[in-house]
């Protein structure tokens, strides 16, 4: 595989409200060096740029060193089971369309147990943005394989490698009905900040996938820096296309692959002005 | 000895068969709200065969002039539109000597079992009647030889009539009703013509099932969101929220599955509404490991749970009081919370809108169990008034400062703030946390919030609605049983007190957290009788396990899926205090 | 849409076995009329086709009605609990790769409440043939929606409407790793039984995406007998080029889609000539 | 009144903590296995902070010439290599006037708990030390003063060294060995030079944990699948099991998640060959639908569960003994099944292989359950010799004709068939089904079906293993525990007893089937305690609800995850015994 193409990473700066107005006061239990704390920081850039309020976003997320984000941020959030963040988020969404709706976890987290809410997420197409901090690895549980690990990748669990290919979550994201679907690096902070601000602003489902090192349990990771580029081409907005893009990426493209401006399911959210009223009409139904 | 009271009450119990489309429980349906009409009550239950469609189906309909909610004990008329596979609702469908048996005598005979009954047997020629009306079918015949039998004002049956099929247009009404007329002077003798010995009441009624009922309190109770996943014998409770949770401000959201669902309903009332999700068995089980997060994140959540035949897939369109054990117990670590059951259809509307209230003012899950028989059976009941339960979030104080999401307070209920508000920002965690919700893994926290959790529960003043007790002056025996199975126990007991016995009764409703003081109370020098339809008397042992009931008292416990009738009771009853003499 | 390149469905001849050998002796309880029906004959024709022993099968299935198939064959069979007959069959291939694996579902188990399952036997590719029956409803639970349900269609649970757009399980299945992919339709047997032979045949997970109308309760599928026809395009064995065919397709072709020779899963399955001496040599690890 | 005896038994207690990449862990498997090496025994736990890394983390050694599994009650030494967030292990590292604290005096000095514990210090220059060394770690000097503090002779950590850290080359050892020996130095007063007045054994013995005994016993009994996802503390078990379960024919699946797994493990199974899973709280919410299904269609699975703090999310890390209630009960409509706990790590490869072997012989569901601190605890035992349980599955007879299944015979246990043979073919089901495997709704098939899969777990013979009952002469007071609280349970009682009370000790194993009656014949005109590791007495409402133990039991019920220590249970049993005079 040959990075040739090194796009330069874009820039962007941050001017109006602090980042770290968004931080909670909670210290962070990752390990020194771990990709994740550039993806914080990056959101707290975004949400910032975005000028939203604190107290206006729903952050919600499963189980992982990943999924531990809500917990650093001063947003409302919920720290879920594992897996499953993108449903409760989806409930969150659906009772809550004021707010905005942002879920983030892991690649076991979310392509392994919660691969099910990820595919109906995905064709749900809420006004969600999902930002998923791929490290190819279970972290938390101390370095076991997920569904985006190389089959070769030799763990305990696995001490000849999981034999299995890793598959491909932006292909199933396209296929399952998301409307923005783009790769991100941890490593490339003003990268990243762009791609979420775009995800956030898109309306419909983003999913961010976004590389980020477990320097712990795959202290190979840290080489990503060297190999992740800029996509050379523009998102596109029809299926077959962004197929092609995504199926040829090797990988190591950060950028928007898709974006398309597909039905949002937006469930019914006008109140009831005389529920009482309302009430009575639904109970009349029942007179014999 | 006491003798079992004779089985017939003042009822009148028409059942109605058939093979997949031949239209039995249109008749049932017809039949029910015309009855509703002439001025009285009743209860429908239906059976199918394993078939989705074009298998045999049943409906048995129990009617009174006074409410009723059990099965009859035996078929006063069967109408068998044909005898397809009829062996299969034997059980459900028992036929005596004073049942009267009509019958298509242009295809089979009846099979041995109805000809063994002592049965009066009329068979009369309905698929030749078809043919005398263009379009019109069978079971409109039905219907009028049955209207005819029990003697019911053909008004009623019109107006039941154009209410059931009124969508299909005016051109099958009148078709219907020429057929219905004809087989009204199919049979012209009525041979049960009960209705005019009883006391029609003007008052308004309500036709609607248990699952009608329960989508009904929810909606009372300000239910916003319902987030599920189909399963039998629940779906009818979305079905019916459906089309009318979005009048009302709320939501439907169809899941993937009950994992979904569930965590939608934590999503959604995190998001500050009232929400809940309906289930069976296997969803329920599916939804455990998120159930425990709401207990442990205090998230207000109501889960409905219809019982049906288990284990496993087990009989998903019959009965069962089987799931006890795991309503209560079913999640890891302790998990305090609130399981309720409706005794009834009739209190169903009641008891959801409180359920879904007791989840708000708690914070926590609410499981209230239904079982299929309560869900989906149809009853005629007088219509039940609103009540205000007064049961809201604590919200913080809008001057709040230093805001700590899971504060211990004086009732262990601690504030919950509406996401939107500034300054109360907060992480909800299913992680042991800190007051402020940061994660812990301290002994000194973990118990302080165990303590808060199980403490909010138990000191909450629950009122009357705990329990259902009819103490009986110098009882010396004390019933308790639960759920669907309660109407049959009640109309057994009575029946046995009404000749003498001295019995109380005590209908459970509170299962968690178990009233055991109260229950005490009322058991205090009685002999104590378990009654429970499942196989191994899971609320026997339940109450035994916190002392609630003394350690000599009796279970009667039997599996589904035939449901408990008065005499069945009755006999097991009487058997039981023998054994004890 | 337009149905014009009506391509002839192919016909195929049963000799040496008879299918009806495969056959239990439990009567189906499908409504009349149901397609599932017709899938059952042709997998029957498909074994006899390919003589494979009925003792060498081990048939596994979710719940629903398609679901019910096991029961009507004389084989080893496994109903299962909803969603789960992927991951049950993954255990009995795993255990018994001598065995032939199939499994049979519908859209609800497969699609909705299976989703999870799905995409991580796809990524496994093990050597097991899935027989999605398709008939974009939940049969069994009496007519509501699937994620195959177009966005418009009318329930009780959805009175306007999911309001969600259905997803695209082919597409699924190539971005998560299955390596034979095809859509049948229970109204052309032939041309299923063909498939199904195929599909057995292939080496790693086929999933056969068949098209089978729920009379009862999407009456209006009986019409799909008039639009559904052969693919005119061979198997591609490039995910870019069947991601473009699967992405274009109407929804109506009939065939292959995709065939690839991927890796395929297959677990050691060496048994152990001495396992007193083996254990000895485990145990000896402990020793102070 | 009896006092309780002096918390300090024959026992040397070790601890080093540290921040993370300290190594602290390190210096406790070296030493565990060095000592064990010099002929004695010990136990070994950790604790870590909430990092992943980079956090603080410490390890407790209990070591004696006896064997020894529980916590010591004190440390004798606690050597910190920095003092990053003790507090939080000061629960797990009691300090007292008789400990040796050693820490590094070219930091920060120790924190006021310390200094107030009245523990004895000694500050040495450890960084100093380090760079004395070319590519020393600082943990290594900590070793050689802890060698040097016990009176250990150097060629059991020599080999010791070699064997753990042997993978890193000859110059880490080398390198290594010289810090040892330098670190010998820095203190030259033994303080604690227990291992000189102990007798050490020449026998052989194993280096072991408990996730480790567990997967070993299951290899014993013929595991051929485990398939699982990994959650905390379980994990362990199956990466045991990965490498070596191939040698043996058999193999590991990694599954998507806990429903898949659960799934796999049937499947597996159905195939004809054992197959088991290992999860904990959040894992088994999970798999309980697909465990019904095991119970339902008679499939034989063993699902091991390593309980940690709950409810949800909980503690992940650390112990509790709070998933009892869904063990016995997670599973919707009667679900009949074997749960069994092993007491303590040394019996967990025996009871491993039992259940496997039950799950095998009694077609069913076999739970084990352990809990983060048996399973993850590393202890020195004497090798466990094999055993041949005898527990096979019932096979069809060759010349079978008209197999059924499900068939109803004496043993309640009907044949399964091998998959592959021919004629034999079936239909394995959920659904509530005939003999022949057929699904049914009729009320005698379920009955009879449901009586079978209850019958046949409750007449089985299960020998001696149910318990470990022993029996004091004129006891007076039963002491009822399970579990990882046994063995502090076990020596509280006997520290009692040798001072004059009157205590026997029931340590149950077989928690379903309960051994009512034998647990009545043990209890038999005793007062009865029960001791457990959770906040609401799951155990004791479970004996109470059979009545198993009588109504005036006690109970001692503590939330963890704070571990029981004998000295904590013998205060808990005394206040008790005092309440009841
Ligand atoms: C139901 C359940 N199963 C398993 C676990 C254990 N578990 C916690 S986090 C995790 C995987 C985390 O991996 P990922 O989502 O990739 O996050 P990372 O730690 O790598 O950031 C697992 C398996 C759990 N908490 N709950
Ligand atoms: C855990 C669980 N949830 C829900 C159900 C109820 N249920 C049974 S079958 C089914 C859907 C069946 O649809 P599909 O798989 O498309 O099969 P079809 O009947 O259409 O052939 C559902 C929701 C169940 N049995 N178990
Ligand atoms: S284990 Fe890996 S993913 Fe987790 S905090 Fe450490 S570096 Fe990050
Ligand atoms: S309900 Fe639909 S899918 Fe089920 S058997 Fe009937 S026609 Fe077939
Ligand atoms: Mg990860
Ligand atoms: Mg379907």
């Amino acid at each position: 595989m040959t990075h040739a193409s090194q796009t330069p990473l874009e820039k962007i700066t941050v001017k109006t409200v602090k980042p770290t107005e968004y931080l909670s006061n909670v210290h962070p239990v990752w390990c020194p060096g771990c990709g994740h704390f550039f993806i914080l920081r990056a959101l707290t850039k975004a949400l910032a740029w975005l000028k939203l309020p604190k107290e206006q976003i729903g952050l919600v997320s499963g189980i992982g060193c990943s999924s531990r984000l809500p917990a650093y941020l001063n947003v409302y959030g919920f720290h879920g089971v594992h897996g499953r963040a993108l449903a409760l988020a989806s409930g969150l969404k659906a009772n809550r369309p004021d707010l905005t709706v942002l879920v983030a976890g892991g690649d076991g987290d979310g392509y392994s147990i919660g691969g099910n809410h990820f595919i109906h997420a995905c064709r749900r197409n809420m006004d969600i943005t999902y930002i998923v901090m791929d490290n190819e690895v279970y972290g938390m549980t101390k370095g076991q394989p997920s569904p985006t690990t190389p089959a070769e990748w030799q763990s305990k669990l696995t001490p000849q490698g999981t034999g299995v290919a890793r598959f491909n979550p932006m292909g199933i994201a396209l296929a399952a009905g998301a409307s923005f679907i783009a790769r991100g690096f941890s490593g490339d902070p003003n990268g990243l900040t762009k791609l979420m601000t775009e995800a956030i602003q898109h309306k419909g489902f983003s999913l961010i996938e976004i590389k980020s090192p477990c320097v712990t349990f795959r202290p190979e990771e840290k080489a990503w820096q060297k190999s992740m580029r800029s996509l050379n081409v523009s998102p596109s907005s029809n299926p077959a296309e962004a197929a092609k893009s995504i199926y040829s990426s090797d990988g190591f493209d950060t950028g928007i692959f898709y974006q398309a401006d597909l039905p949002v399911y937006e469930p019914t959210n006008t109140p009831c002005e005389n529920p009482a009223d309302v009430l009575a009409e639904i109970e009349k139904e029942l007179n014999v | 000895m006491i003798q079992p009271v004779s089985a017939t009450q003042d009822n009148l119990a028409i059942s109605v068969s058939g093979s997949g489309g031949t239209g039995a429980v249109t008749v049932g349906l017809i039949l029910l709200e015309a009855i509703a009409k002439a001025g009285f009550y009743g209860v429908m239950t239906r059976s199918f065969g394993p078939q989705i469609r074009g298998g045999e189906s049943a409906v048995m309909l129990n009617l009174s002039d006074h409410p009723i909610e059990t099965l009859a004990e035996f078929s006063h008329i069967h109408l068998a539109l044909d005898w397809l596979k009829f062996e299969r609702f034997s059980d459900e469908i028992p036929l005596t000597q004073d049942s009267l048996v009509i019958y298509d005598n242009s295809r089979e005979k009846p099979p041995g079992l109805v000809e063994n009954s002592g049965a009066k047997l009329i068979g009369i020629g309905l698929q030749n009647a078809v043919k005398t009306i263009k379009g019109s079918r069978m079971n409109m015949f039905a219907l009028g030889i049955l209207t005819q039998q029990i003697g019911l004002d053909l008004t009623f049956i019109e107006a039941a009539l154009k209410r059931t099929l009124g969508k299909k247009g005016d051109d099958v009404i009148s078709t219907s009703l020429e057929a219905i007329q004809a087989g009204m002077r199919m049979i012209p003798d009525s041979h049960y013509e009960k209705l005019s010995h009883w006391h029609p009441t003007q008052k308004p009624r309500w036709n609607i099932s248990g699952n009608e009922a329960c989508g009904l309190g929810a909606l009372r109770g300000g239910l916003k969101l319902a987030a599920a996943y189909p399963i039998t014998p629940a779906t009818d409770i979305v079905e019916y929220l459906a089309p009318r949770i979005e009048k009302l401000g709320g939501r439907v959201l169809i899941a993937e599955d009950e994992l979904a669902a569930m965590n939608m309903v934590i999503g959604g009332s995190f998001g500050g509404l009232p929400s809940m999700t309906a289930t069976s068995g296997p969803g329920f089980s599916l939804m455990t490991e998120a159930m425990g997060l709401a207990i442990a994140s205090e998230t207000p959540a109501l889960v409905v749970t219809v019982m049906r035949g288990g284990p496993s897939t087990g009989i998903p369109t019959k009965s069962e009081q089987t799931d006890l054990n795991q309503v209560l117990y079913g999640f890891h670590g302790e998990a305090p919370h609130v399981v309720i059951a409706p005794l009834n259809v009739q209190e169903m509307v009641t008891i959801s809108q409180w359920s879904l209230g007791l989840a708000e003012a708690l914070q926590t899950l609410v499981v209230e169990v239904s079982d299929q028989h309560l869900g989906q059976s149809r009853v005629i009941i007088d219509p039940i008034p609103p009540v205000d339960f007064n049961l809201k979030r604590l919200r913080p104080p809008a001057t709040t400062s230093d805001y700590q999401r899971y504060e211990l307070t004086q009732e262990a209920v601690s504030p919950i703030a509406w996401p939107g508000t500034p300054d109360t920002q907060y992480t909800a965690d299913g992680l042991e946390h800190t007051e402020t919700g940061k994660p812990s893994s301290m002994a000194k926290e973990h118990q302080q919030q165990l303590t808060k959790r199980a403490q909010k529960i138990t000191q909450h003043n629950y009122g009357e609605h705990w329990a259902k007790v009819t103490e009986t002056l110098n009882a010396t025996v004390l019933v308790i049983t639960w759920g669907s199975s309660y109407e049959a126990v009640r109309i057994a007991v009575e029946a046995l007190n009404q000749q003498g016995a001295d019995i109380s009764l005590l209908g459970l409703r509170l299962l968690m957290p178990l009233q055991t003081e109260q229950i005490q109370a009322v058991a205090k020098d009685k002999t104590v009788i378990v009654i429970e339809q499942n196989a191994s008397g899971q609320l026997f042992h339940y109450l035994l396990s916190d002392n609630a009931i003394p350690r000599n008292s009796q279970s009667i416990a039997e599996a589904g899926p035939i449901l408990f009738k008065p005499s069945t009771v009755q006999t097991a009853l009487i058997h039981c205090l023998e054994g004890l003499k």
